[in-house]
């Protein structure tokens, strides 16, 4: 349970939700408090329950950049946790390889980071984050430096690993369609300071495909969260 | 073609800085004792070629030994200052100081501690060389990206593992560009140490050929000690060139 | 000065930075001997005698401080053209120091095998050696290279046993480990003949300028008959005209520079007289030490510059 | 507060290199011909403060005389060589040949050539300062951000508009960075042309107190030279300071 | 006229192009050569007509990047490119300050770039672009870097200043929704070697609001737009 100022919202084991909002509200600054990486500083955030237990631990992070370490090849890069937890073992190698078949980078675990695509970077990130098996995946903006078509390929990607590794994810974006293409629900945050002013559940089976981008259900979604971020309320 | 270039034109650059020389000399009628003629220089190195070698050998090797003391010392102590505000508020003004200070005046105070033997020699290199490469170091561990630690925040690396396996490694470019400085200036320490007090090198064969007014042979000496600290650096330049790929897209080469 | 005439000026190279025993030459300049010759003199520091010629032979200066021992080495390494026309120390300064209570360097034969502190190069090395063979000693002393500054900070700390170093500065050894405890071992004292430092011209310059050198060397004398004379005042002059020097210790320098300057063939001939002979087996004992080419003694000075009558002091 | 720790720490450091020092000199009965003890070095400062005050603005101006002109010498040659290919091939090996040969010994070619006025410490200091300068702004110059040099041909500025208007501007972080390390080697550059030829300046008192084994007065000088470096130091990091909001948020400086 | 492979387009005077293609499809280089500012290495650019005369000097370039010059204050900056052209006169400066105002900056011309935030800093490059009136605007991603919400207010910004100004725009975006939102016509590059695969004219009648984005008729751009991209093909 996720507690900022007057909402709650239960994060559900294996679901995806999406934090919408305007630049500076404060959404990484709620993920990072979520990871036990930033100490809140005015207001409070308390975690509990069996859902997201021990989180300190238990969470994989995916950054806005990729931040690959550049002295360090692709498998390195994705091993890098597990060496810092002591536990580079070969089953963690195995499952590095593994992950990077499943994001289709297999043929690169010997590359390093500057040989690759800024999607293939961000590829390599997302296995990074799953390497420990971590129960929660905090996303902030991953997908923000991508273009829009390598994003929609990124979505179903993450989409596909949600399923097969069954994680709970916590996905920040300023990206309405993302959004909703992506969530199982929306929270949206006003401006600073960030409420949530509306929390839209999205009724819509997996797995989606990018025809729904066009179907009036997704128009739907698309509208409510743009009127509660505001956008249309500006240009009646 | 370009591998060509790059030896041909350093090769003009050397051969018309000689035929400024060699006319300045011939035009102006520069006595000998004052500047000697390329060609009285050259015949100085033909003559005495076992003796430069020998010399530049031992010159060599203080320079090596004195850089990697500078290093040695270099790195750790950038590495304390650069992790402690209060180490850095306490030495690094001290550090400038010594920056201003001749080496020349302090080299007596190290003879006399460490005597003559190679010892002060290696001190004097070392305190001539060590600068850089702590300010560059330094400079390289506090500018460590703010992605890669939060990246090491993330999966919760303690202060030991952000060391190692982030922040040195992150800077190892900016260490480099410190070693290219730190390793022409170990050349001129260990000269200045052969000047204080050494009965070998290519400083000492300086001091001896300008105390019998052989300015030729002194010549050739400085001659010598150039072509060793082009070495030198090269050798260093090329450590960095093939540590690049390494850092592929970090912003410092 | 209202309408004095045009005064030639002329620059000066010491052998090394202005110290207490450079004082009889800012006394030709203070009291105005220079001015009475015609000449604006501006007296500027060397680094050592060989660049001291060197500074001559580039022309930067026409007059400089240097020794026979570094004209001849110039000569025959460089071509220089130098000649000296007046040898100021009839002796050589050359000198070995050591602590009293340990070797105690008193006598020549303590030479033998001893570790001296010395300079790269040095020609003292050399004038030793050769000091030593003429007193049938066979066994060579060893030397060190330590460089002037640190030299006597070495002999202090007993890094060392012994240095040698200009006489001259034995009232910074004194002052470093004390008068009773440290022995001066002087070689002219003990049988060495070798000139040193004089006045050195360009032979361009001697020819093209016979008077003007003449002026020159018989006002520079006459600093130095001063200075002989009223050692106090000397003293006096060069503390005020060289910032940090301390009046004690330039007294002290210059006392001692007197005794290699006043010599029984100077006291007749004159202060700066060049003896033939003194002159000719001087630069044997050169050559005999340095080897290089062939440098005559007829070459490397010429005493016709000399006031007539002499300076004595 | 803040303000505070930056004054106590480095008096701290300070105040704890004394203590060593001293109990160095007592407890090792170091001779005084060594190593003064700190007091005496007080003494010998409060003694010749006018004469340190004096000497030190000789050596003061000769630094930054020299400063001055390796900076103007410095930033044209950096402009050639990065703005040619071929300049720099044929000088850049020249440059670096010249900087490991010892100063001190070119010293007295540069007293021949220049004289013993003020020319020559001059031209030492600009030779030891120069070369962080040309390096430093050249790698500045090169190291253009291509968003800059786009803009520029977007608006069809000429070459001349173009180095002006962008590549200068944007590589003076690097020419203050270089000045930084230039100052302190003018420093020291200026004391070399007093050792080699010179009635004044610290740098000579230096040698005048060393000949007369006044080691405390030796300390007092080569005290004032550390305050004068780090002065001049702290000079130019100000200018820095107060630059860097211009540079807001490029990447060096 | 702009020749690209086998497709030609007639640029109307007073029309907004937007060029929309994957990464890496050569739509910067195309912008890049109609400006003159790369020369065609494969293949050949042609321009002539009257609709985009002289291109060469008549056009602003506005990058992905704000490129702001950091050590000039905001208005300098503006006027860098009457600077060198030698125009740097009174009228200049005044036509700055109207275009600063126009884009609500008046208060900030003497601001550095720094204290500005991204999207500032976007519109002052708008503002530079403008500077010498330019009968044509050539527009690289210039969007791309700033959050969805900004974008969308530089959107009808950019919208309203073509309707002022009467200025010609090509525009670079792999945003589909960018693209259907500003155009009167939709250039679709296919990937590498960027053919022309569509051009699609957007009949929607000018000004447009945000409404519109959830309209059927946008709607249909979008897909047939995505549809040209391939991004439906993909996910059958
Ligand atoms: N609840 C909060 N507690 C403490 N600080 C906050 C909080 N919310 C926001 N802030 C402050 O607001 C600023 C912006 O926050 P943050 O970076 O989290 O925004 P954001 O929503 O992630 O913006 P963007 O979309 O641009 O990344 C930060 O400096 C942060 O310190
Ligand atoms: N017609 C062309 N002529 C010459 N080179 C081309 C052409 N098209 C593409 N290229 C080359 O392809 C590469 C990518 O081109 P460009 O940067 O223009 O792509 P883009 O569509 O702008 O990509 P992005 O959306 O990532 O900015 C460049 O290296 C360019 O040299
Ligand atoms: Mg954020
Ligand atoms: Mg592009």
């Amino acid at each position: 349970m996720v507690a900022l100022e007057q909402v709650n919202y239960r994060l559900e084991q294996g679901s995806l939700v999406a934090l919408l909002g305007p630049s500076g509200c404060g959404k990484t600054t709620l993920l990072r408090m979520v990871a036990g990486m930033t100490k809140a500083s005015t207001g409070k955030i308390e975690i509990r329950g069996r859902e997201v237990d021990g989180p300190q631990d238990d969470f994989g992070f995916v950054f806005q950049t990729p931040n690959l370490l550049p002295w360090r090849s692709v498998l390195n890069n994705v091993l890098f946790p597990m060496e810092i937890k002591h536990r580079l073992d070969r089953a963690a190698r195995a499952r590095a390889m593994e992950l990077l078949t499943l994001v289709g980078l297999d043929g690169f675990a010997r590359s390093r980071p500057h040989e690759l695509s800024g999607g293939m970077k961000q590829r390599v990130a997302l296995c990074r984050a799953l390497i420990h098996q971590p129960s929660l995946l905090l996303m902030d903006e991953p997908f923000g430096a991508l273009d829009e078509l390598t994003r929609m390929e990124m979505h179903d990607l993450l989409l596909n690993i949600r399923k097969v590794t069954g994680a709970t994810v916590m996905f920040v974006t300023h990206s309405v369609s993302e959004a909703v293409y992506l969530a199982d629900d929306i929270l949206v945050f006003s401006r600073r300071p960030g409420r949530v002013i509306d929390q839209i559940k999205i009724d819509m089976a997996y797995p989606r495909n990018h025809e729904i981008r066009f179907s009036r259900e997704f128009n739907d979604y698309e509208r409510r969260a743009s009127a509660g971020l505001g956008v249309l309320h500006g240009h009646g | 073609m370009d591998k060509i270039t790059r030896i041909v034109y350093p090769l003009v650059g050397i051969v018309g800085l000689i035929a400024v020389w060699h006319f300045y000399v011939v035009w102006f009628n520069v006595p000998m004792a004052v500047l000697p003629k390329p060609l009285a220089v050259w015949d100085a190195i033909v003559k005495n070629w076992p003796l430069l070698l020998d010399e530049g050998k031992v010159t060599l090797m203080e320079s090596v030994y004195g850089f990697l003391l500078a290093f040695a010392f270099g790195v750790p102590l950038a590495v304390a200052i650069s992790s402690s505000r209060v180490l850095n508020l306490m030495f690094y003004p001290l550090l400038i100081a010594t920056q201003s200070l001749p080496k020349v005046a302090l080299a007596p105070l190290l003879l006399i501690w460490l005597g003559t033997g190679i010892e002060s020699k290696l001190a004097i290199a070392w305190l001539v060389a060590f600068f850089p490469i702590v300010v560059d170091t330094a400079t390289g561990l506090r500018g460590t990206p703010a992605e890669f630690l939060d990246l090491a925040t993330s999966v919760r690396a303690n202060g030991w593992q952000t060391f190692w396996k982030i922040r040195f490694p992150a800077a190892l470019p900016f260490v480099i560009s410190g070693s290219k400085v730190a390793i022409t200036l170990a050349v001129i320490g260990a000269v200045i140490g052969e000047f204080i007090g050494s009965n070998e090198g290519l400083g000492n064969l300086l001091l001896v050929a300008n105390s019998q007014v052989n300015t030729a042979l002194a010549f050739a000496a400085l001659f010598g000690l150039a072509v060793l600290g082009m070495a030198l650096y090269a050798a260093v330049a090329g450590v960095e060139l093939a540590l690049k790929p390494w850092f592929g897209d970090m912003r410092h080469g | 000065a209202a309408q004095a005439p045009a005064l030639t000026p002329v620059t000066f190279s010491l052998d090394f930075r202005a110290l207490g025993r450079h004082a009889a030459w800012y006394v030709a300049l203070d009291k105005g001997y220079y001015r009475e010759a015609g000449l604006n003199v501006t007296i500027i520091a060397g680094q050592g005698t060989a660049q001291a010629i060197q500074a001559l032979e580039s022309g930067i200066v026409q007059f400089a401080f240097s020794d026979v021992a570094g004209l001849v080495a110039a000569r025959a390494n460089s071509n220089a053209t130098a000649k000296m026309v007046a040898v100021i120390y009839q002796k050589a300064p050359y000198a070995v120091f050591s602590w009293r209570s340990g070797v105690n360097v008193t006598r020549p034969e303590q030479l033998q095998g001893l570790e001296i502190g010395s300079g790269a190069g040095s020609f003292t090395q050399k004038v030793i050696e050769a000091f030593m063979t003429e007193r049938g000693l066979s066994r060579p002393a060893t030397y060190t290279n330590v460089d002037p500054s640190a030299r006597i900070g070495m002999l202090a700390a007993k890094r060392i046993p012994a240095i040698e170093t200009f006489v001259m500065s034995q009232p910074g050894i004194h002052r470093a480990i004390g008068a009773g405890e440290t022995s001066t071992f002087l070689l002219a004292d003990h049988g060495l003949m070798l000139y040193s430092n004089g006045i050195l011209v360009r032979e361009d310059y001697l020819k093209a300028n016979p008077a003007l050198v003449r002026g020159f060397i018989a006002a520079s004398l006459r600093g130095w008959r001063d200075t002989i004379a009223n050692p106090g005042e000397a003293a006096d002059i060069v503390v005020r005209l060289n910032r940090g020097l301390e009046r004690e210790v330039a007294l002290e320098e210059i006392a001692i520079v007197n005794n290699l300057v006043v010599t029984p063939l100077s006291r007749r001939g004159g202060i700066g007289v060049i003896d033939a002979d003194q002159m000719q087996h001087s630069v044997d004992l050169i050559l005999k030490t340095t080897g290089g080419a062939r440098v005559t003694a007829a070459q490397v000075y010429d005493a016709s510059f000399l006031p007539q009558p002499p300076v004595t002091p």
